[in-house]
Parts: structure tokens; sequence; C-alpha cells
């Protein structure tokens, strides 16, 4: 196609930048991961000491969603820009999926 | 810039998944496709929700019965670990290094295998405890759920490895690079799912 | 380079649509084959009303009547109406925001293939042991209970039909977002293009639920699991919910498209922008947000409790908040218009009484006390065909009339349309609008007969000769077809002489790589604003260049024929030897195919600057 | 002409309406409600139509005027408008609150018609019934009565009648339009409403209310009608007493009734009770009760009540209701055979 466009300027020059940045954020990358094997970790352990399934319950629903937030924000990039259309959509997916679980835990009740 | 173009270190483009108008709409139609993803996920999830526990007979095994924390563990890790070596794949992807993305890819796929194992191997006791797919509603949620994420994880192996055996000879170019980023963004989305899994049939199984 | 060489002769124009992956040529396949199954269907709708024309009629069987009606639903709503909306976004979306095509030519051809072969499956069942005969809601009890094979197709058929549209909805979306021409923004953007938008955002979180309930029914069906059997553990409700939700939105996917080409046929032959553009709009998003909301309301008398009944009825009448905007919006495009009654005009313009009969019964059945009497009766077989016909197979005919010179080049005749408009439009009335009151007066709705001395014989009577006149207005619409056809006088850009998006800009039909130069877009009808500068056409937004083009591929095609046969194994699971292996070779000719296309590398061509300078002289080769 | 065809359309239609409302059987039409559950739904369709004639009539003057006002007479190209934020303002805001004075009664009659308290308190008075759908016939159980009977219901006038609604094969829906909105019969659960039936207006609709299946069950869903007989309190009393007097099969009167008897008891009684106790469970019973045949007004819930009718059914049920479960369960019958159980079952009367 003839409008395509790269998104670097001058790719020699930001080169030497882009290298540090990418190391950069590689090593975000490994602290996010660390804190997933971490919040993994917790679950599990909540599981586990065989508390009230009260608190277990939420406590460990909330830390898939802080887990997954990571790995969209980070492992997925969804931080970085260029990402409006891909989270639109993936918001919208899941309002609609989270629709229907409710659904489906409160009016099939029988 | 086209896409058959031979680059080098320098030329190679900060964002080489959406340096081409290709590559853009490859990236954005992936993303949508994963925002569908995420519609049949949910109601796969809003199913098993539906239908946990339920058996004719009470003599069948039930989600705390049947769940060990051990092997799910076990399979967590694996997967989020090959989550981690994906993330190292396309940072080798984006600095130009073809043989450490394919050493990361490699990796990742090894661990995938592994975590496909430990699913088999899992089926395989919960069938003889008498959990079977055709035994009852909860048997059929369970397996369709957690089979549809094992089939996604098979199908990702499968891509994984067709990627690298197709490029294994020709290096990086904005052609393919674009097909190793939303490889990775599956992988990533597959391990999404198992968050899920793991926190809302193995852990909320096992609480009860 | 030979790729676009023209080949004459009827084998070679064959294969060329066999192979084709551009979106002009698939438009027209989806046309062609949304129409033959538009054929079909109204063919089933005819003895539906021949059957009940009469008491105790017994022109079909009882089981063959609930065969008729599953498959007119499932054929008009899968097979027909929204493969010929698809044809019309994939005829026009693109040279509406100013593309030389789509995102996935490929995956659009896939997406074809995918339907076609989904539908044919389908309808081969009734040469292969019977239709299926649940409704096309095929709630889960009745198909669960249903014997033969017939379900089987309709799960089957549906699943494959329902990939090719999810993969057509992601390739419009992704065209879009990503290749509108300089300057197009999406506040510029057409509204029947912002309507492809929402409705392919609404196929592509719709159709997981469906796909999702379909592979239940399949495994329930096919291969023992449990999910609707209620006696080990399963529950039938699960499915009219996956159903609903999916099927809600559905309505939303075939209205709002409809919606865009009435706004764009409005707005053309009143010779003024759209009134309340911008509230339009944001109409069409809210529609298609709440159309997730409200999937309830059709399992009322289910007995979900009266919180979930309340909320879903209040959700329901919000909903006709927007869709009233869009109402006045249209009647204040007209006002203090110039409204030439051309045919696509007819339609439009009836149109609007039709559709608010639809409105506002959907108003009443969303009162869900009331809704009590409505649900399952003709009232509510009343209600969705003012919908659906007065709504989408309006906006058919007229799409079809007003972008036929675009697509095929020639203008289909003015006078033969409006006959077949007055002929479908009475005749439409007289059907639907009796039937309100059948409903009222206590007749159920997917009845074989009805017995006597109930006070429905004359209403059907009259329903039925309504359906007459339809069957004519359709009859001299192919009549209108082949006269147009065979005389083909060519007409020009704008033949309309009012066109104001960007389609009309360019010849008709227009060239395979739509624009030589991509146009720049400087507001809202974008080709009219120059019109009105006194410009004959757009303002180029780039020099003259080569232009990247797809190469076809015959690949689409086995893809989707792989799922074909492997359906038919899936069908006869457990009851032929065969059934697995040709599971096996049927998804072996699939995955094969796919490998082919991801290992080999498919860069498409080029078309030269020289060649396009050529095209200049000779003005345009199709 | 055109012009005129419209005007004439539009006033056809709106005197149509007002006619065909007229019209419908008062045993059967919506439009003619003979009870409270109806009576309310019938004021909310009466208000929904009232708002939205309204709402009609606004955008048929527009319409027109459009239509005759702004027709094309020359080439002049008409200015451009945007919008109006004022007028749609208006558009937003008077649809908004016309929906909210529908919104509200809505709400209100939805949780009206869902009240049942009375079912589940102890020592309740009212009247529950257990409705059992099944492939094309209705099984209904007073539970607290501790009878059943089938395919015709009977109920008192001018109280609450509570009902127990399941399906034991596929899904139904139990509709008797003119005394109230329809409720699905699920195969996984029991769904509970209420119905009333007046006394007054079941004496114009001649006592006798017609009742159907509304959702699609098979080939002959069409042909699942039952009766709804509405008795005052005292006959219902009656009736109930004289049913529960019927603690065995009752004598055949004739001989041929004698003999018809006993064919009934070779080849019907595995399936149908001619006892009207509830002893066995709701899934046991596996066809009609039988007890009142002799006083229905049907045979199988559609075909004339008269012997004639009656043996071509049993000669062959198929051939009336496609697709039922009698068809084949029993030996075929010769006409003097058929002649005797039509004359025995004729007689199964309980009230004289």
């Amino acid at each position: 196609m003839a409008n395509q466009q790269t998104n670097s300027g001058n790719p020699r020059v930001d080169h030497e930048y882009r290298r540090r940045k990418s190391a950069e954020e590689m090593r975000y990358q490994v602290v996010s991961f660390s804190l997933m094997i971490f919040l993994t970790l917790v679950a599990f352990g909540a599981v586990a000491m065989k508390g009230s399934a009260w608190f277990t319950v939420p406590f460990i629903i909330l830390l898939a969603v802080v887990q997954v937030v990571f790995q969209l924000y980070y492992f997925m990039h969804m931080s970085h820009k260029g990402h409006e259309a891909p989270s639109l959509f993936l918001y919208s997916g899941l309002l609609v999926g989270l629709i229907t679980i409710l659904t489906f835990m409160t009016i099939i009740w029988w | 810039m086209h896409a058959e173009e031979k680059l080098t270190y320098e030329s190679w483009p900060a964002e080489p998944e959406r340096s081409t108008l290709e590559a853009k709409n490859k990236f954005t139609g992936f993303w949508l496709f994963l925002g569908g993803e995420t519609v049949l996920f949910s109601s796969l999830f809003a199913t098993y929700l539906a239908l946990k526990d339920k058996v004719p007979d009470s003599s069948m095994p039930l989600a705390k019965d049947l769940f060990e924390l051990p092997l799910t563990f076990v399979a967590t890790m694996l997967l989020l670990t090959s989550s981690l070596t994906s993330v190292y794949a396309i940072y080798q992807m984006k600095n130009f290094n073809f043989k450490k993305m394919m050493l990361w890819f490699g990796i990742t796929a090894l661990l995938g295998a592994a975590f496909l194992g430990s699913e088999v191997y899992e089926f395989t006791n919960y069938v003889h405890e008498g959990h079977k797919f055709t035994s009852s509603a909860f048997g059929s949620a369970f397996y369709t759920l957690v089979g549809f994420h094992g089939g996604h994880v098979a199908f990702g192996l499968m891509w994984c490895l067709t990627l690298m055996i197709r490029n294994a000879k020709r290096g990086l170019n904005l052609y393919n690079a674009p097909k190793f980023y939303v490889f990775s963004l599956y992988w990533h989305f597959i391990d999404v799912v198992w968050v899920f899994i793991f926190s809302v049939v193995y852990l909320m199984g096992m609480v009860g | 380079m030979s790729t676009y060489a023209q080949k004459k002769g009827f084998g070679a124009t064959v294969w060329d649509f066999l192979t084709t992956v551009d979106h002009k040529k698939i438009a027209i396949l989806y046309l062609l084959a949304g129409g033959l199954f538009f054929l079909v269907g109204g063919l089933e709708a005819v003895f539906i009303r021949i059957q009940l024309a009469v008491p105790n009629n017994d022109f079909v069987s009882a089981g063959a009547f609930n065969e008729i009606i599953t498959m007119h639903g499932t054929t008009m709503i899968f097979l027909a109406a929204m493969p010929i909306l698809f044809g019309f976004m994939n005829a026009v979306m693109p040279l509406q925001i100013g593309a030389r095509d789509v995102a996935f030519p490929f995956l659009n051809a896939l997406g074809f293939w995918l339907f076609f072969f989904g539908g044919v499956f389908l309808n081969l069942s009734w040469f292969m042991g019977g239709a299926p005969d649940a409704g096309w809601t095929s709630y889960a009890s009745l198909a669960i209970h249903s014997k033969g094979h017939g379900i089987d197709f309709y799960v089957l058929g549906l699943q494959i039909s329902g990939l090719g549209t999810l993969i057509g909805g992601i390739n419009f979306l992704v065209t879009i977002i990503n290749m509108r021409a300089p300057g197009m923004t999406y506040m510029r953007m057409p509204l029947f293009t912002w309507t492809t938008f929402v409705a392919s955002a609404l196929i592509l979180f719709a159709f997981p639920p469906l796909t999702v309930g379909l592979v239940l029914m399949m495994f329930d069906r096919m291969f023992g699991s449990n999910f609707f059997v209620v006696a080990n553990g399963g529950n039938t409700v699960i499915w009219e919910h996956l159903f609903w939700i999916f099927g809600h939105p559905e309505v939303y996917i075939l209205v709002l498209p409809a919606f865009g080409i009435f706004s764009e046929i409005f707005s053309t032959f009143s010779r003024k922008r759209l009134f309340g553009y911008s509230s339009m709009v944001f109409a069409t998003v809210l529609i298609g947000f709440l159309g997730f909301m409200v999937w309830a309301h059709h399992m009322f008398t289910t007995g979900l409790g009266p919180v979930a009944n309340a909320i879903f009825a209040v959700a329901t009448m919000a909903i006709g908040v927007p869709t009233g905007i869009k109402i006045f919006n249209w009647l204040f495009t007209m006002w203090g218009g110039s409204v030439k009654f051309t045919a696509p005009m007819h339609w439009a313009f009836a149109f609007i009484p039709s559709f608010i009969m639809g409105g506002v019964t959907g108003v009443m059945l969303a009162a869900a006390a009331a809704d009590y009497q409505y649900h399952d009766t003709y009232f509510v077989v009343a209600h969705f065909h003012y919908v659906i016909v007065g709504g989408v197979v309006f906006s058919i005919f007229a799409g079809v009339q007003y972008w036929w010179p675009k697509i095929f080049g020639t203008m289909l005749n003015e006078t033969l349309g409006k006959l077949t408009f007055w002929l479908f439009f009475i005749g439409f009335h007289m059907t639907f609008f009796i039937q309100h009151f059948l409903g009222l007066w206590g007749m159920p709705r997917r009845v074989f007969t009805y017995l006597p001395g109930q006070g429905f014989d004359t209403a059907n009577m009259i329903s039925s000769i309504g359906a007459l006149f339809m069957s004519l207005g359709v009859i001299v619409l192919l009549i209108n077809v082949v006269v147009t056809s065979v005389k083909n006088v060519k007409v020009g850009d704008d033949p309309w002489g009012d066109g104001r998006t960007l389609e009309w800009a360019i010849p008709s039909p227009p060239p395979f790589y739509n624009f030589k130069q991509l146009p720049l877009v400087r507001g809202l009808d974008a080709f009219w604003i120059e019109k009105m500068e006194g410009k004959k056409g757009m303002t180029p937004a780039e020099p003259l260049g080569d232009i990247h083009m797809p190469n076809a591929s015959f690949l689409p095609f086995v893809i989707a024929f792989g799922l074909f046969i492997a359906a038919f194994g899936a069908l006869y699971n457990g009851e032929h030897s065969w059934a697995i292996p040709v599971i096996v070779i049927g998804l072996l000719v699939t995955f094969g195919s796919m490998l082919v296309r991801s290992v080999k590398d498919d860069h498409g061509f080029h078309i030269h600057k020289e060649e396009l300078m050529d095209d200049n002289d000779k003005g345009v080769k199709a | 002409m055109k012009r005129l065809a419209k005007w004439r359309l539009i006033s056809f239609l709106a005197i149509l309406t007002l006619v065909l409302s007229g019209c419908g059987e008062p045993y059967l039409s919506a439009l003619k409600p003979a009870g409270e559950v109806a009576d309310t739904q019938y004021d909310l369709m009466k208000l929904s139509t009232f708002i939205m004639v309204g709402v009609i009539l606004v955008v048929v003057i527009i319409f027109v005027t459009v239509f005759f006002r702004f027709r094309r007479k020359d080439d002049t190209i008409p200015k451009q408008v945007e919008g109006s934020h004022k007028l749609e303002i208006i558009w937003t805001v008077i649809p908004i609150l016309l929906l909210l004075i529908l919104a509200v009664p809505t709400v209100a009659a939805t949780f009206k018609l869902a009240n049942v308290d009375q079912m589940d308190k102890k020592n309740s008075k009212a009247l529950v019934i257990n409705v059992r759908s099944h492939l094309y016939w209705w099984d209904f159980e007073y539970p607290n009565q501790k009878i059943v009977t089938s395919q015709e219901l009977v109920v008192p006038t001018d109280e609450k009648v509570y009902f127990n609604l399941k399906s034991l094969d596929v899904k139904h829906s139990f509709w008797i339009p003119a005394v109230g909105g329809k409720m699905d019969t699920n195969t996984d659960n029991e769904n509970k409403f209420w119905l009333e039936f007046d006394s007054k207006r079941a004496n114009d609709a001649g006592g006798l209310f017609y009742g159907k299946c509304a959702e699609l069950c098979g080939p002959s869903h069409a042909l699942m009608d039952f009766k709804v007989k509405a008795l005052s309190r005292d006959d219902f009393d009656s009736w109930v007493k004289s049913m529960k007097d019927v603690k065995k099969p009752q004598k055949a009167q004739t001989d041929l009734a004698a003999e018809g008897q006993e064919i009934f008891n070779n080849s019907c009684i595995g399936c149908h009770a001619v006892t009207p106790s509830n002893q066995m469970p709701d899934t046991a019973r596996m066809a009609p009760n039988l007890t009142n045949f002799g006083d229905r007004s049907r045979v199988a819930g559609v075909l004339d009540h008269n012997k004639e009718d009656l043996k071509n059914w049993i000669r062959d049920p198929e051939k009336y209701k496609p697709g039922n479960m009698m068809t084949n369960k029993y030996p075929k019958m010769s006409e003097d055979q058929l002649d005797a159980l039509a004359e025995y079952l004729m007689g199964l009367k309980v009230q004289q």
C-alpha cells in the first residue's frame, strides 16, 4: 500500500536511546513477572490455609484481576501508545462477558 | 518500507509489529479477535459456574473432591513462566536479535508442551475417579472450559513451531516480525485465561 | 501482473469468482448467494401462509410445517438478510472511506465461503432426512428431544456460517479503523460506514456466545455430554440465555446497517446533509451498547423472577429513545429539503411508518407484565416482521435499487422498481398488520393449524392474500434485474446526480483498485463538498504511484470446503464407522490449507504507475 | 391520487384498529379480559397503546407535511442544516418522560403478578394446582384436595388460584388468554404464578375458557389445547367432593360399557388412571387421567366430544395429533371393541 508510514523518525539516531529504553522496559517486565508469581503464591496459600470462603473467594478473584492487569499492560504492552482500539474492544468484550457471568450466577438459580 | 525489504540492526524500526499497513491491520485485527475470545471464554466460564457440582448422583466426585493444589500449582508455574519467556523473545525481536528470539520462543514452546502434558495427566486421573465428560453436567462443563483452554494451548504450540520452522533460515524482516508479535499476544492471552481458570475453577473449587 | 488481465469465457469468470479476493466481487457473491437464500426463505414463507390460509388445512404435515418455520427463520436471518447486508458493506463501505481494499482481502473471501458452505450444508438437510424442526431459536429441551439429524444440520451449519460472519465482522472493523483515506476522521464517516462499524462490533461480541451455545448443543447431541440433560444435572435455560445474548444483538446487527442505508438515501434524495449527524452516530452507538443489556426480554415468561423481568423491561424501553431520535432526524433531514421520490426513496419513505409500527409494538412488548400476553403469539410474529421486513428487507430493496448502478454500472428500471414497491408494501401491511390482532385474540405462534370457531379464520385468510402480493413484488424485482442486465445501459460515476459520499466520485463499476489516488477528505459528505465548489471530482491526497494489490487465491474456498466435509462426519458420529475418518479428512483439508497459506509467502503484486496512466486515457476497464 | 391513498391508508388503519380490537372470542381473547391478571395486563396494553398512538400521530403529522411541502420542484440546493440542539433535546426528553410513565406501572404490575406469598404460607387456604405438561396433554393435580384431573382444569371463580408449573418432557407454556398471560413450564424447575377467574365474565364466556400451549413443543404443538371450567366456589367444592368420592374405578352402567371396561383394563389402564387419587408421583402419571372423562367438552383436547370422534381418536391418534405418545401403545381395536370402549369412557362421569 502506498500510504504506509513508519513510526520511527530517523532509526539511526534514536537507535541507542531505544535500546536502553527497551532494556529498561524489560526490567519492568521481570519485576511484574515476580509480582505475578508472588500473587499466585498468595492465592494458593490463601486456599491452602482453608479460611472462610466468604473471604477467600473474593480475595483470590481480586488477586487474579491484579495479575491479569499486569499481563495486559506490561506483557501485552497495552500501556503503550496506539492501543486505543485494542483496549476499547477488549473492555467491551469484558463488559459483555461479565454481564453473561453475572446472569448465569443469578438468574439460573435452581 | 516494504515488507520484504532486507533490514539491518540500524534500520530496524522501533515497532516492527506495526510498521507496515499489513502489519498494522494484523495487529488491530488480532486484538479485536482477542476481544471476541474474551466473550467466548466468559460464556464458557458462565456455563461452568452455572453447572458446577451439578451431578446426577451423590456418589460422583465434586470439585472439592477432585482438585489438588500441587498439580495446579505446577501447571500454573509452567504457563506463567512461558509468558515471561515469550516477553523475552519479543524483547529480542525488537533488538533485531533473531537467534536469541528463536531461543526464547523455543523455551516457550517447551514450557507450553510441559503444561499440556500435566493437563493430560490430570484429566486421566479425573476420569479414573469417575469424573468424565459424559458422566454429568459438571463433567461436561469442566472438560469443555478447561479443554477449550487446553485446545488453545495446543493450537498455540503448533503455531509457534510452524513460525519457527518456516522462518528458521531467513531471519527477521517486517513480513514475519508482526507474525511473531501476534503469536506472543495470543500466548499471553492464553495465560490470562489460565489465571482465571486456576482462580475460578481450581482454587474456588477447593474452597467449596 | 497478469493477475488482473482480462480473461474471457464462462469458465474463466467462474474461476475468477471462486478465487477472488476483491471486495467488490465478494460483494456480488454475497448478494447472489444471499439473494438465492432469500428466495428459498420466501418460498418457505409462502408455504407457511398457504398452510394457514384456512383452518384444519393439510397442505403440509405438522412435522413438515415445523421444519418449514424453522428453516424460514434461520434462512432469512443467517443466510439472507445478513449476507445481503454484508454484500452492501463489502461493495460500498471501503469506497465510502476512500480505501483501495479491505484490511484482510483473503479473510474476506474466506468469510464468504464459510457462510456459503454453512448455508448449503444447512439446506442439504431437506434432502438428507429432514430439516431442523425446533424453531430458529432451537430451545434446548425440544432440540435435544428432536429425532433425526435436523438439529445436527442446524448446529453444524450455523457454526460454519457463523465463523464466516465473525471473520467478516473483524475485517470490516479493522478496515474502518486503519484504512480511512487522509482526512476521513471518524466524525466524517458516512452513516452507512458508521452502522457497519457498530454492527461489526456487535458481531464480534454476539457471535461468541452463539458459538459456545452451538458447541454445547453439538456436544450434547453428538458426543454424549450433559449440558441440557436435566436428569444428569444439565440446565436448558443456559441455552436460552446464550441464544438470546447472541440473538438480541443480532436484531441490531441487521437493523443498524438498514438504518445506515436509509440515512444515505434520505440525505441523497433530499439533497440535504443528514440532520443531527452527530446525534445519529451517538444513537447508533447507544443502540449497539443497549443491545447487549436487554436479551432477557425474550425470556419474560421463562420464570426469571420479577426483579430480573423489571430490570430488563426498563432497559428495553430505554432503547426506544435512541431509535426515536433517529426517526426524527430522518424526518428533519427531509424537512426543508428538496425531496425526489425515486424508487429507493419510496422504500425509505415507507420505511418510516412501517418501522414505527414495529418500534411501538416493541415498546409495548417491553412492558413485562403485558408481555406475558403477547409472548409467543402472533402479536410477536407481527412485531418482528414489522421490524425486520419493514426495516431490514425494505432497506435491502432500497439498497439494491440505490447501489445497483455503482455495483453493476447500469440502472435498474425505476418504474418496475416502484411497482415492486407498491406490491410489496401493500402485501406487507396486509400480511402482518392483522397478525397483531390474531395474537391478541389468542393465536399462539408456530402452530401448524388452528381449529375453526375461534375467530381466526378471516384474519388468517387476509394475511395469506397479503403474502401473495409480496411474492408478486419480488417476482417483479427479478424481472427488473433480468431486463436491466439484458439492456445493460452504462451509466456514469454519479448516476443519481445527487451523490454525496465518496463511492459516487469514482466510475461505476469502480476499477478493481478503487481509487487511482487516495482522495483528500475535507468534511462530511466529501464528494458533495467538492461538487458544491464546482469541482468534477475529489482532490487527490497523494501523487500517482504504484498500487499494491493482493493476489487471488483458491485457498479460502478449500478451507471452507474442508469444514463442510468434516461437518458430515460429525453429523453421523456414532452411527457410521466412516464418521470419524471423514471428520479427520475434512479437518486435514482445512488445517492443511491454512498451513499452506501461512508457509507460502504471498506478497501480492503492484500495479505500476505507467499502467494507471494508460487507464486515464482509455477510461476505466473493470 | 397517491396523496389521497396515503391519507386513506392512515384513517383506514385507525378505524380498522378500533374494529379489530372489538373482535375475538370472549372465551379466548386477551382483549376480553375475564380476571384480575388479564385486567392488569389489558390496562397496561391500553396505556402503552395510548402513549404509542400519541407518538405515531406526531410522526405522521411531520411525515405528511414533508410529503406535501418538500417535494422537489426545481433544481435549487436546499440549505445544508447541521441539526438543532433544541429539537434534539425535545425528542430525547419527551420520549424518556413517556417511557417513565409506562415503566412505573409496568414494574408495579410485574411484581404484583409474581406475588405468590400465599402459596408458601403455612396453613394457607389458597387453592394450589400443580400443572404438569406432557407432550400434547396437561395434567392437573390439586395437592391439598388430593385429586388429579387432566385436560380440563376446574377452578373456583372470584379468588386467586395458584399454580406450580413444570414440564415432564420438553418445554411448554401454560396460557389461558382470556384470564391472564402465560408462564412457561420448564423441564428444570417449578414456576409459580396466580390467576383469578371473574364469575360474571366467566358466565359471559359460557363458563368455559380455552387454554393453549404457547411454546413450540413438537409436531402437535398447535393441538395442545385444554379447557378451563370456572365454577362458583360452592360448585367447585361439590365437584371436589364428588371427585374424591371416586375411590375405585366406577362401575360400568350398561353391558356394552362393561365390555368396554374390560378392554380398558386390559389395554389402557397401564397408562390411564380412572381414579382421581394422586398417590403416584407426577412422573408416573404417563397419560391423562380419565376419571371424569364423560364430563369433558373435548376428546384429546381438540376433537368434538362425541362417541364417533372418540372412536376415531382411539383408532388412529397419530392422524389427529402427530407425534403423540399414545400411538402404538395398545393393540389394534376392532369396531366392536371401539364401540364398547367409547360407551364405557363416555359413561365416566362424576357429576350427574
